[in-house]
């Protein structure tokens, strides 16, 4: 199979949907003729021109807005935010418009709109373009997210989400761009809302999303080192969220660990945890333990900023309590 | 001088049925605030009295293809579109039959069928929405025009001066029409607003403007006209302000203490409806014709209610439906 | 001891803390000439004036942001949001200025700043209107966030806002505002991060904040009557998170359900009972249930809206779910 | 015709004084960003090269008691400020003796005992918390006023309109001082702003403005001076337009595909500094008095440099403290 770079495996898709389906179009802050802050959109504007490709003025509300009311007008708009920290700025559009519309309606106005943007942390960009948000979107009826980990999910996803009817939420990383992996040359999708085992194993679950998929692949390495058998299973979408998969693991290994970017207090985390205790306490050898974000604003320095984000030592020694 | 009906293009029969629609807009609200009071209807309810012909000038030039979308206040410019009165009284009784099956309530009338794209209970949630929809007119070059219809709060948003910015940039198809009513809630304009005239705003961003008695409805009608063709012309879009007022509080929970009686009484003597009338007579028009039409909307209005109480309302598993498309 | 309700509570409360301190002044949309949009500064512009009390325009960035400034200044600001719903459109200003400044400054810049607004659902005011979103405010490194229950706790807590020196976001609910309650006379006050048992019971720990307590002591006197015998926890602040309180009580009780009004998955709720669990595993008889919100827009009409929003009878039935 | 410098009473050495500043700026980002090439300062580094005329001819201007906030473009602002550039460069290495303990870096530099409230990252947040520190100063009837620097890209974005309307209803001392050098990022000012003039914004509002020709440090310096008497003088808001260009990319990640070389080179012929310069020497200046200086700020950026790099970062203990204030 051929290799791929998540950037590409992103791109590629939404040239695709550029391609194939007139409706579709990009808008956003700085993804023509500066080619997007991550190089993502690079070359649409050329292949596709100033119709397809637009770049706005930086004003987040009326580009998340002007999103959902093209979305109701029948179009299939792809809104890139840059980063979810300036989502905070067209949150209400998001939260209050995108996601309720066609339910304030009564079931009239569908809203097929995908925004793009960046989560997490560890370039040293500090507190307030450090910040993992996405489990905040992924409490609201109406919404989807999704927070594919590698090339070949964010591939499926996004084409997933170009035939789906509702606002959803398409989280990358920043840290993952540069990743290659596979992309089959041939048609497929990954439904949202299906988890996906990234690594099997016997002793424990490990659960994770984004980037963190790759640190708890990273920890179940460095286990099986000390002849610790870890699964790891990817959450991939975290609304809706596929708690099945997730009990299933739990069912075998009987132990869990979730982990996660954000702060730790009310992370999305949190509701894994519960839902697991919720739907399998009795399979459960011990408490479902969480490995998270520390709770502080993101410092810039470089040393402080590693201190703060999970690492796979991190893992590995919660893993390692629970046994 | 304003111009005769005639030079207006407007024949009689047609003028009679705007008169009637801003009857019609009042006699509803008025229902409305006593179903209101027999908790009929619940949540908030804002009454648009004192402000119909704002919406029955403006609205019925547009086209059946076009747009519109509008705040909480929104029954006035729902009833000039043509929607249903039972579907909207139904609406506010929280019934299955109402236009959003009773889940979106007096703030939030949608109608795709008629373009009507909504009310929107945010202050200023509706501009960026109308950004969109215009742009998705131009994107596909339809033809469509979208009104945007806001109030004199709503301008101090930060979501107006982005909307305005976009449409413009772009050359959007928007009429953004201001209802400027002199209060946001309780907070007179000269409160809120720093500049002396909000138009000046559209000015920044080289959108032409006009501002209009909104009592009078052919001066509404007249100017909502060219605000409408130019911006379906193509060259982008239009600001209009209506000065206004609204008779009532700002929803029924209001206790009106920051506005005198004066004020009220010097408006009132400019109720638009009033104002219509006295044209029309100048017309010829005599008691008869306007009789005729108060009985007719009296019972369309009577026909509304029954309709409202009589309707079912969804079963609770539909709190479980139109949530996500399929 | 005298009797009040909960606006009362809050409206003397902001009295005292004009009279006592002229660095503190009250800003927000309609608190003056028209008395507040739900009456709570009512009478306070005529006594203080404009200066100390100033209506604004309807702009809910500045009106955050400059309660910012105004505390980095060090004034003790009091910005009315009216509605947890309309911070959406300052929610910039308050995550990543408010609650950063200090961190981003080295510690400079402490921000004394109250954020008074309702939350919650139960009046049909739709979608838009009725959302539970302080969760997400607690999740956040740098602010506060308390929830009152009560006429005494509305006036202790909001006591030791003024009394501190970051920000707090004070959430108070549109149903309670008539309730009356005990205030003592004399000075208290209810310190920030402490939660509070508002039923003692031996069989089952009920946790439970804001309009939510009073569900859960409904609840409970309906078990009592079927000789079960619940202990009801008031969270009473979500941030700094009281868990001992909850803990203790659990290990008492061996039993725990979780009580919040707002959508389920991602709920703060999530938080405490994963919270339980990890900390008092082996004291639980069986998972921690949660009760929570339906996971919809909040439509309007009535018996809709309040099949989605928990009864007593919600939690009486998870109670007995977990005998 | 500007005027002479006795004419706007800057005696010889106040205004050598001024181009130091100016070439501080200059040299010192220089080597931040050759730090950057060797992995030294991490993150966004946003460079203000070409636009120190701005920071160096308005900030000067100001009282010990007034506030600064402005973007992330930050360095000229704080140098022209005055804060210690050994803990500005520590803060751009990470440290502990930086401003902010190397927890802000260079998009949020602070320095409250020089009214510098920050450096902020998010386009137009420090807008509202200026008009929040004049809201103080009024309050407090301390005399303080407010400078607030941003950027054309954030006259797009909806706080600038909440922003500018509080401060012009409430009277209140603040200089907006927009930067405009003509891109946001990648964007050029004319694709995402419809208006002619980002000045006619204050017009609407009431607000006097001026622009002005950014390269020209004297011009700057003059139409400061009015802007902030204007403000300090409690009449209200002034909104300042300095017209100007970066040289470098928007940060050290940009392609810079987006404009060309002529259109550089046009601007570059222009550069503030090389402006300045010659007008300082039409006074009788020799190439000694500019070598000398040239030769203090190189020491000044080099000891920066050597006390940032050996200064301490902080432990990591220091991830937990200052989240709250006790
Ligand atoms: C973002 C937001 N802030 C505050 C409110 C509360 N609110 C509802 S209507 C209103 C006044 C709006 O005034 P205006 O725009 O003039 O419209 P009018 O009611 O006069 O028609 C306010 C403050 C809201 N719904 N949304
Ligand atoms: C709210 C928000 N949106 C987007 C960005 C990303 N961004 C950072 S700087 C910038 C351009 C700002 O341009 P301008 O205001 O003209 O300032 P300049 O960089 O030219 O000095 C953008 C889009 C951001 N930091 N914040
Ligand atoms: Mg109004
Ligand atoms: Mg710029």
């Amino acid at each position: 199979m051929r290799e791929m770079t998540y950037r590409d495996a992103i791109r590629e898709t939404l040239r695709d949907a550029l391609r194939q389906d007139e409706r579709v179009f990009l808008m956003g802050e700085d993804i023509g003729a500066y080619g997007g802050a991550y190089a993502v959109t690079k070359g649409l504007l050329d292949e596709f021109g100033e119709r397809r490709v637009k770049d706005t003025p930086i004003a987040e509300s009326v580009l998340a807005g002007a999103g959902v009311g093209a979305a109701a007008a029948g179009l299939r708009p792809v809104v890139e935010m840059m980063s979810i920290n300036f989502t905070l700025l067209a949150s209400d559009q998001i939260i209050n418009n995108a996601a309720k519309l066609l339910y304030m309606s009564g079931g009239q106005i569908p809203v097929p709109l995908i925004i793009r943007m960046v989560s997490g942390g560890g370039s040293q960009l500090a507190a307030t373009h450090s910040q993992s948000l996405e489990g905040w979107y992924a409490q609201v009826p109406g919404l989807k997210v999704v927070t594919p980990a590698t090339p070949y999910d964010a591939r499926g996803l996004l084409k997933s989400a170009f035939k789906d009817n509702n606002p959803v939420m398409f989280i990358e990383h920043s840290l993952l761009y540069g990743l290659t992996g596979p992309v089959p040359e041939e048609d497929y999708t990954v439904p949202i809302g299906s988890a996906d085992i990234k690594r099997e194993g016997k002793d424990v679950t490990i659960i994770a999303y984004l980037r963190m998929v790759h640190v708890a692949l990273e920890a179940a390495e460095a286990l099986a080192g000390d002849g610790i058998d870890a699964e790891v299973v990817d959450l991939r979408s975290l609304r809706p969220l596929d708690m099945d998969t997730v009990v299933q693991s739990v069912r075998r290994t009987h132990k869990a660990v979730m982990v996660e970017e954000g702060w730790k207090t009310g992370g999305f985390g949190a509701e894994v945890a519960s839902g697991i205790m919720s739907q399998a306490f009795d399979d459960l050898d011990g408490p479902v333990e969480r490995v998270a974000g520390k709770e502080v604003p993101m410092p810039y320095n470089r040393e402080l900023e590693q201190a703060a984000i999970p690492t796979y030592l991190d893992v590995v020694q919660t893993v390692k309590s629970l046994l | 001088m304003a111009m005769t009906l005639k030079e207006m293009t407007l024949e009689v029969p047609a003028a009679l049925d705007l008169y009637r629609r801003m009857v019609l807009i009042r006699r509803f609200e008025e229902k409305a605030a006593e179903m209101y009071g027999r908790a009929k209807i619940g949540g908030f309810l804002h009454l648009y009295i004192g402000e119909e012909a704002v919406a029955a000038g403006a609205i019925p030039l547009l086209e059946d293809r076009d747009y519109i979308v509008t705040h909480y206040r929104d029954h006035g410019h729902a009833i000039a579109r043509g929607l249903d009165t039972n579907r909207l009284m139904a609406e506010l009784f929280g019934k299955a039959t109402g236009t959003s099956r009773g889940k979106g309530g007096s703030m939030h009338i949608f109608d795709v069928t008629k373009g009507f794209l909504g009310g929107y209970a945010i202050v200023g949630a509706m501009m960026p929405i109308a950004v969109g929809l215009a742009q998705a007119s131009r994107y596909l070059d339809d033809g469509r025009v979208c009104v945007c219809i806001f109030g004199d709060g709503a301008v101090n948003e930060g979501e107006f001066h982005e909307s305005l910015n976009l449409a413009a940039l772009w050359k959007l198809p928007v009429v953004f029409l201001l209802e400027n009513n002199g209060f946001g809630m309780g907070t007179r304009v000269e409160r809120a607003h720093a500049g002396l005239d909000m138009a000046h705003l559209a000015d920044a961003f080289c959108i032409p403007s006009e501002q209009v008695d909104g009592m009078d409805l052919l001066a509404v009608r007249e100017a909502a006209g060219r605000a409408i063709d130019h911006a379906r012309s193509g060259e982008g879009p239009f600001f209009l302000e209506a000065l206004t007022y609204r008779f009532r509080g700002h929803s029924m929970a209001d206790p009106m203490q920051y506005r005198d009686k004066e004020e009220e009484e010097h408006w009132r003597r400019r109720d638009p409806i009033l104002l219509f009338r006295q044209r029309l007579e100048l017309e010829g028009l005599t008691e008869e014709a306007f009789d005729e039409i108060d009985r007719g909307v009296d019972q369309e209005v009577e026909e509304a209610v029954r309709y409202a109480e009589e309707s079912p309302a969804l079963p609770v598993e539909g709190l479980f439906e139109d949530i996500y498309e399929e």
